[in-house]
């Protein structure tokens, strides 16, 4: 199969890659329904993943940037102190089913984790990691990827686009080899004729410019509408833990007697602990300040650093806060010079 | 980094034949922090503290880890040693290698291994101590008596005799309490007044003395050393500094028909009165209640006729505040309500009557100048029934308890009327004459073999009346439940002993405890019987428990000793292991969120409120503080704070997790 | 519009009016068909509030922020775990009496209660119990074997992030600095591994144990669908079926830091 | 744990020796154990005791902490009650572990090796028997590796 052509997916082949990717010990993520939520979880079979999810809570950042990852470990104590790496193993990943905005955010944590030296944890896991994502057919309030220049087919950031056919199975895109490697594993397949007609793809209407963004951000940095706007917050860090392109952790060294380890750990900025000093002063002392650094952090310095946003779009972090706190509504109401 | 010294002790043969002494040495000395790790023959003898003590020096540690013996044997001895090497003393910690170990275990690897545990757990706390300092609060040298009774008064004389302040607090218009009501006592039969007059006289002489009587205290706030004593002074209506105690108002209240409460209603007194002339102080008081001037507003005969013109009708309460460094609780006792028992027809039959009527009939001083005569009638009752237990060791209508005084004072009530009616009858209904004490049982003895008293080992069922006689239906356990029927012409019941009804209410004002009958409870039943568990308060007589006269003594001199000592320092000195609050920079001050659930913890009511406020004074946080004179460390606050804003000295959070990851 | 949210939306606007309270706290119209909080402080804003059935968040929660504090005296849309959270904050002296007005919506229209009687009493008019589901759901995991129950906590927390939703979202976890935020010594592991999860659930139910309203706000709040709420409303009921109905949160002294000498348990040695 | 694990003689070698942590209060159950020592009662050398003021000083936490640590079981001891040298502390302390051990049951933390057990300042013999007994029974349980592995589970 050739980079750059579509081919025709059937269900049956489908379920042959995951038979043959559980058979070599690949762990595959994909949306899985448990009770009514759908969540990101290691499944088997294709029956286990829920196809028809909008979107599953949780973050495919997971795969690469594990919450909890271990950056080195020591024994003994006192004078006798040995440290030892870890070896940058990877486990061999398939993500699977995950939208086009969330796989999009692959190369914004790549921008993060590389820019100077590289993370080699980090690009270990990238390296093992295919990410086959799935067209959109339908879309939700919370989302708006057409607003960051994304859309219910983009292919950024994805080894494998695969979009719902009319009358069943896929259209397969190979976007790279590994996508050609896990495509392999069926065999070969037919390209996709002119009667293979795609499942239409949902409007995403824009929601704000994103190019007026800067400019109204760094207007507003005095505003009320930071503190007005985080009444309701309640000052969790989901959003953040939620977020596909979110990047910010926390050291932690766990000591036992008789050596200890040193962990890398998920962190949100929406939690006030995140820059409480240890004199007991916060420099982002209230909801509002922590509000305004996310949002700006992601439009603002982000793309001041990088040239662009920290943001896919995917509308995860509305959908997961217990406040409703809506980025989308906030960044459309600002734009719109309030 | 800590520089922690270990002191191995091989106790002789006790640890060192079981464990590997030398090696738990080394195996410490491995150990990150520690510096100096040997093993030594005796490490409590001289030349093993000295041992220790030149290490402390040379190896400038900062923590001594002696693993030897309980804690509970030498940590005094090496906390000194420590001390004395210019340490703080709580820098040194004890591995129980001998109590927990050696003596526990037989000799293996394992046993070795787990002192070496053992020590390493230790060490892992020790390297968290940190410098604590004795606790010093200031004292008060004046003490506060609570009750006029021979209990309250021997324990204010002992106090004030011992050169301290004491204010004396009695509820009613005198001092002198019951005994001041009896006639004579056993098992000696000295007259009571006798004894107990020359005692109210030289307490209230007393210069070290204060006394307040028809007073009561309002509140006691504070703690140990440092109370606050508010005292309500009733109005007497009288001013007693200009009153000489004539008694001419006495004579001229046209009020006549109010019973006496000295007499147990025996006699009348008046609205103006003196509850009996040898009171203490000799200063009448007006009641309110019955005076005409308060009912109608005419009259005020006491202030026409007073020549010192001493009445103040208008006279209100007065709230006088005391510092006091102890309390001496002596609030006595009271007499059952026989209420609860009809089938003795007391309250009914005027002729049954009760022990404390019976002293104010045989008393030289009481309505009937000491001559045996019944209240219906005034007759010279010719047989006399006394009923014991009335009330008492009877757990369906009355208390379970012994009231411990009945059996006596019922023997001395046959006897004074055998004494005083030769020809009378005396019956004594009992179960058991309990008659423990010195020449007790003799005495009992006296009533029956020589005053010819008949003791019938049995239970009065019922008294009624017929034909002018009072018959007493009873059985007579000893002749198998036979029944016994006595026609008598009085009956005398020894009723139960009990708190005061306002004994409960007092017990939470003063924050001590009380047991289920409202007897106020001691620190220990054996070996702190004065003490209560609030810290600087003491019991004294019948308020603990039923008490006989020399009892009642002996223990308020037990608690005034208790006070004396107290007093004895400048300031007291407490270990250090108590909780504290955290306190931190702003604008955080406090980890405590003021929610107080610790509080309900504390069993010593030591956690208080403190307002922290801005220099402009503007209250930013209400949070917890340990009182530390009141604390006593057992940490139970700690483990309720979830925010972990108390900790307790000597047991921090930090060390005993330290404790527990050393394992 | 309801009957129900008229009355409520004039209620608001007379009470803001009138000066007597700085702003309603209440439930609005959300994305997702949720329902959003809304901070209502001028009479022409009262229109944005709505009540119905899908009103769940325990507003409560809201009291105790400073950002919200320094807007003056609230009133607050009051769901019966709003009531129970009223009562408990007071005991814990996070609230005074009277510093809330609760705004009770019924059929028969809108109940002010001013003070902690006024809500103590319309409390004893309700079912002691706020959240049945978590009871059948409590009786269906106490008749699995330890080993079961290991098993599903371990899934169920397998998914935990420790993002603390359900910590910010309860009214009870109001502490300042919470036991998991302790580093000297570290109680918890920051981390959310297995250790991490299972004791960060495990302390804050046995913090809630006495205290939990039992609104569920934690779980509903949770983003990976963890039943956290179980575990607290099951210290609850533990609270509550050893040392009596009164134990519980609401009630009037904390059943962990009282006792009584004749208490009963079976596992004592 | 320590590196030096406990082994009764060559003979049970193989045999799996649990580690039992015990919290105990200065005032009866610390002081019971030394009356073990002074009275020369063998027990099984398996328990590490750590000495705190009163069983209302016992952080749940803690146990927690201890057998996340390693511990394969933990006593907790104190005074019987009305006995407590704090008059109310091991009441505090009861109320806590009824709930708590009820808590840990429901999330499927194995209860029985948690003990909690009064011992009297005068029951020597007492104690010897409850660590021999929880020795055993916790030595039949075998290792507590569900607890002690979690702090892997989870580790990218």
């Amino acid at each position: 199969m050739i980079i750059g052509e579509r081919y025709q997916l059937a269900p049956k082949t489908l379920e042959a890659i995951f038979a043959a990717l559980a058979r070599d010990g690949v762990r595959v993520l994909a949306p899985r329904r448990v009770d009514q939520h759908v969540a990101l979880l290691p499944v088997k079979s294709l029956a286990e993943v829920a196809l028809d999810a909008v979107q599953a809570s949780g973050s495919a950042k997971a795969a690469v940037f594990p919450p909890v990852e271990q950056l080195l470990s020591f024994t003994g104590s006192g004078q006798d102190l040995r440290l030892q790496d870890p070896e940058p193993t990877a486990p061999p990943t398939v993500v699977f089913g995950i939208r086009p905005c969330e796989a999009r955010a692959f190369k914004s944590l790549q921008l993060v984790f590389d820019w100077d030296s590289p993370d080699t944890l980090f690009d270990a896991h990238l390296a093992m990691t295919t990410v086959v994502s799935l067209g959109c057919t339908q879309a939700d309030e919370a989302c708006f990827c057409t607003s960051v220049g994304g859309g219910p087919r983009d292919t950024q950031g994805s080894d494998l686009l695969l979009q719902p056919l009319q009358g069943g199975g896929f259209a397969a895109d190979v976007l790279t080899a590994k996508g050609q490697a896990l495509l392999g594993l069926a065999g070969e397949l037919l390209p996709l004729g002119p009667e293979g007609m795609l499942e239409p793809a949902p409007e995403v209407e824009p929601a704000f410019d994103a190019a007026r963004l800067p400019e109204a951000l760094e207007a507003a940095f005095d505003s009320p509408v930071w503190g007005e706007e985080s009444l309701r917050c309640l000052g969790c860090g989901t959003c953040a833990f939620v977020c596909p392109t979110c990047s910010c952790f926390d050291i932690q060294d766990e000591k036992r007697d008789g050596g200890g380890r040193r962990l890398r750990c998920w962190d949100s900025c929406g939690l006030h602990q995140f820059t409480l000093h240890a004199s007991g002063h916060n420099p982002r002392e209230t909801q509002g300040q922590r509000w305004r650094q996310r949002v700006s952090h992601k439009f603002l310095y982000f793309p001041e650093r990088f040239s662009a946003a920290a943001c896919v779009g995917c509308g995860k972090c509305a959908r997961a806060c217990p406040a409703d706190m809506s980025l989308k509504e906030f960044l459309r109401a600002l734009t719109r010079g309030r | 980094m800590s520089r922690v010294g270990v002191f191995v002790c091989h106790c002789g043969e006790n640890i060192g034949g079981t464990v590997d002494c030398a090696a738990v040495a080394a195996a410490a000395a491995r150990l990150p922090g520690v510096v100096e790790a040997v093993d030594y023959k005796y490490m409590c003898s001289d030349p093993g503290q000295n041992l220790l003590k030149e290490a402390v020096k040379a190896k400038r540690l900062d923590g001594v880890v002696v693993a030897a013996c309980s804690p509970r044997m030498h940590e005094p001895t090496f906390r000194r040693a420590t001390e004395e090497a210019g340490l703080n003393p709580y820098q040194c910690e004890m591995a129980n290698l001998r109590e927990h170990c050696s003596w526990v275990h037989l000799k293996a690897d394992s046993t070795t291994a787990k002192a070496v545990d053992l020590v390493r757990l230790q060490v892992e706390k020790v390297k968290r101590n940190k410098p604590l300092h004795p606790i010093r609060v200031p004292v008060t040298r004046r003490a506060l008596v609570l009750g006029g009774g021979i209990a309250g008064i021997q324990a204010a004389l002992d106090i004030a005799n011992a050169g301290h302040e004491v204010i004396l607090v009695e509820k009613s218009p005198s001092i002198g309490g019951h005994m001041s009501q009896l006639s004579e006592t056993f098992p000696t039969l000295d007259c009571s007044q006798c004894i107990l007059t020359p005692r109210m006289v030289e307490v209230a002489r007393h210069p070290k003395v204060t006394l307040y009587t028809w007073s009561e205290l309002e509140r006691l706030e504070g703690f140990v050393g440092n109370f606050k004593a508010t005292i309500r002074k009733k109005a007497r209506k009288i001013d007693e500094s200009i009153c000489n105690g004539c008694g001419v108002c006495q004579q001229k209240c046209p009020v006549k028909k109010i019973p006496d409460e000295f007499n147990e209603g025996l006699s009348f007194r008046k609205a103006i009165y003196v509850p009996f002339p040898q009171a203490v102080p000799n200063k009448p008081v007006v009641d309110v209640a019955n005076c005409t001037y308060y009912k109608t507003g005419k009259c005020k005969a006491c202030e026409k006729y007073c020549d010192q013109k001493a009445i103040r009708l208008d006279q209100q309460d007065e709230l006088v505040v005391h510092e006091v460094g102890a309390v001496v609780l002596a609030t006595g006792f009271r007499t059952m309500p026989l209420e609860r028992f009809p089938e003795y027809g007391y309250g009914v039959f005027p002729d049954v009557i009760d022990g404390l009527k019976f002293e104010r009939l045989a008393s030289a001083s009481g309505p009937t100048g000491g001559a045996m005569k019944r209240p219906s009638d005034g007759r010279t009752p010719q047989t006399v029934v006394f009923i014991a237990c009335a009330g008492s060791r009877d757990a369906q209508k009355g208390v379970p308890y012994c009231s411990k005084i009945c059996c006596m004072y019922t023997a001395k009530h046959a006897m004074l009327y055998r004494h005083k009616v030769h020809g009378g009858r005396a019956v004594v209904f009992y179960m058991d004459v309990r008659a423990a004490g010195k020449s007790y049982d003799e005495f009992v003895r006296r009533a029956v073999e020589e005053d010819g008293v008949e003791y019938v080992r049995g239970r009065v069922s019922r008294v009624y009346q017929e034909d002018g006689k009072l018959v007493v239906k009873g059985a007579d356990t000893l002749l198998g439940g036979e029944p016994v029927e006595i026609r008598a012409d009085m009956v005398v019941l020894a009723t139960a002993v009990q708190a005061h009804a306002d004994a409960e209410p007092l017990a939470q004002k003063l924050h001590v405890s009380y047991d289920p009958y409202r007897f106020f409870a001691e620190a220990h039943p054996k070996l702190r019987p004065v003490e209560t568990n609030t810290a600087g308060i003491f019991l004294a007589g019948a308020c603990q428990a039923p008490r006989d006269i020399p009892e009642s003594v002996a223990q308020a001199s037990g608690a005034a000793v208790k006070v004396c000592g107290l007093f004895s320092q400048p300031e007291l000195c407490r270990e250090p292991v108590i909780a504290v609050v955290d306190r931190q920079p702003p604008p955080v001050f406090s980890h405590c969120t003021g929610c107080f659930l610790c509080q309900s913890a504390c069993p010593y009511q030591a956690i208080e409120q403190e307002e922290i406020r801005s220099r402009k004074g503007e209250l930013l946080k209400t949070v917890a503080r340990v009182n530390p004179g009141l604390c006593q460390g057992c940490g139970t606050c700690v483990a309720t704070c979830r925010t972990k804003a108390i900790d307790l000295q000597g047991y921090t959070n930090e060390q005993v997790f330290a404790e527990v990851m050393s394992l | 519009m309801s009957v129900r949210e008229s009355d409520l939306r004039a209620t608001a606007a007379r009470l803001l009016e009138t000066g007597s309270v700085a702003v309603v706290i209440g439930y609005g119209a959300g994305t997702l068909g949720r329902r959003r909080p809304v901070f209502v402080r001028a009479p022409a804003q009262a229109g944005e509030l709505v009540f119905d059935d899908e009103c769940h968040q325990n507003l409560a929660t809201y009291l105790l922020k400073p950002e919200i504090r320094r807007l003056g005296r609230p009133a607050v849309v009051a769901i019966p775990s709003v009531l129970r959270s009223l009562v408990q904050l007071a005991t814990e002296r996070q609230l005074k009496d009277g510093d809330v007005l609760a705004l009770v919506v019924g059929d028969d229209g809108v109940r002010e209660l001013a003070d902690l009687a006024a809500v103590r009493q319309h409390l004893a008019g309700l079912p002691g119990s706020l959240h049945p589901a978590a009871k059948t759901e409590i009786a269906r995991l106490s008749a699995m074997t330890a080993a079961e129950r290991r098993a599903f906590w371990s899934d169920e927390l397998s998914r935990c992030i420790k993002c603390y939703a359900c910590r910010a979202a309860c009214p009870m976890c109001y502490c300042e600095r919470c036991t998991t935020e302790c580093n000297r010594p570290q109680w918890i592991p920051v981390a959310s591994h297995g250790l991490g999860t299972l004791e960060y659930h495990l302390m804050r139910a046995m913090h809630l144990a006495g205290r939990c309203v039992e609104c569920a706000t934690c779980s509903r709040a949770c983003p990976a669908g963890i039943p956290v709420h179980l575990l607290a409303v099951f210290a609850e009921e533990s609270v509550r079926r050893q040392f009596g109905a009164e134990a519980g949160a609401a009630g009037p002294a904390y059943a962990l830091s009282s006792f009584r000498p004749e208490d009963q348990e079976g596992f004592i040695r | 744990m320590s590196a030096t694990a406990p082994a009764a003689g060559p003979a049970a070698a193989s045999r799996f020796e649990p580690r039992i942590v015990a919290f105990v209060c200065n005032w009866c159950t610390y002081a019971g154990a030394d009356l073990t020592g002074t009275s020369r009662i063998r027990y099984q050398p398996n328990v590490r005791v750590i000495r705190l003021p009163c069983t209302g000083r016992i952080d749940f936490m803690l146990v927690m902490t201890a057998l996340a640590n390693g511990a394969d079981g933990v006593i907790v001891s104190g005074c019987h009650p009305n006995d407590c040298h704090y008059t109310s502390g091991n009441f505090h302390a009861r109320r806590r572990w009824m709930v708590f051990r009820d808590l840990l049951d429901f999330a499927g933390v194995d209860v029985r090796r948690v003990v909690f057990s009064w011992v009297s300042a005068a029951e020597g013999a007492k104690w010897a028997e409850l660590v021999d007994k929880v020795t055993d029974e916790v030595r039949a349980l075998g290792p507590y590796r569900e607890i002690h592995d979690l702090s892997g589970t989870g580790v990218g």
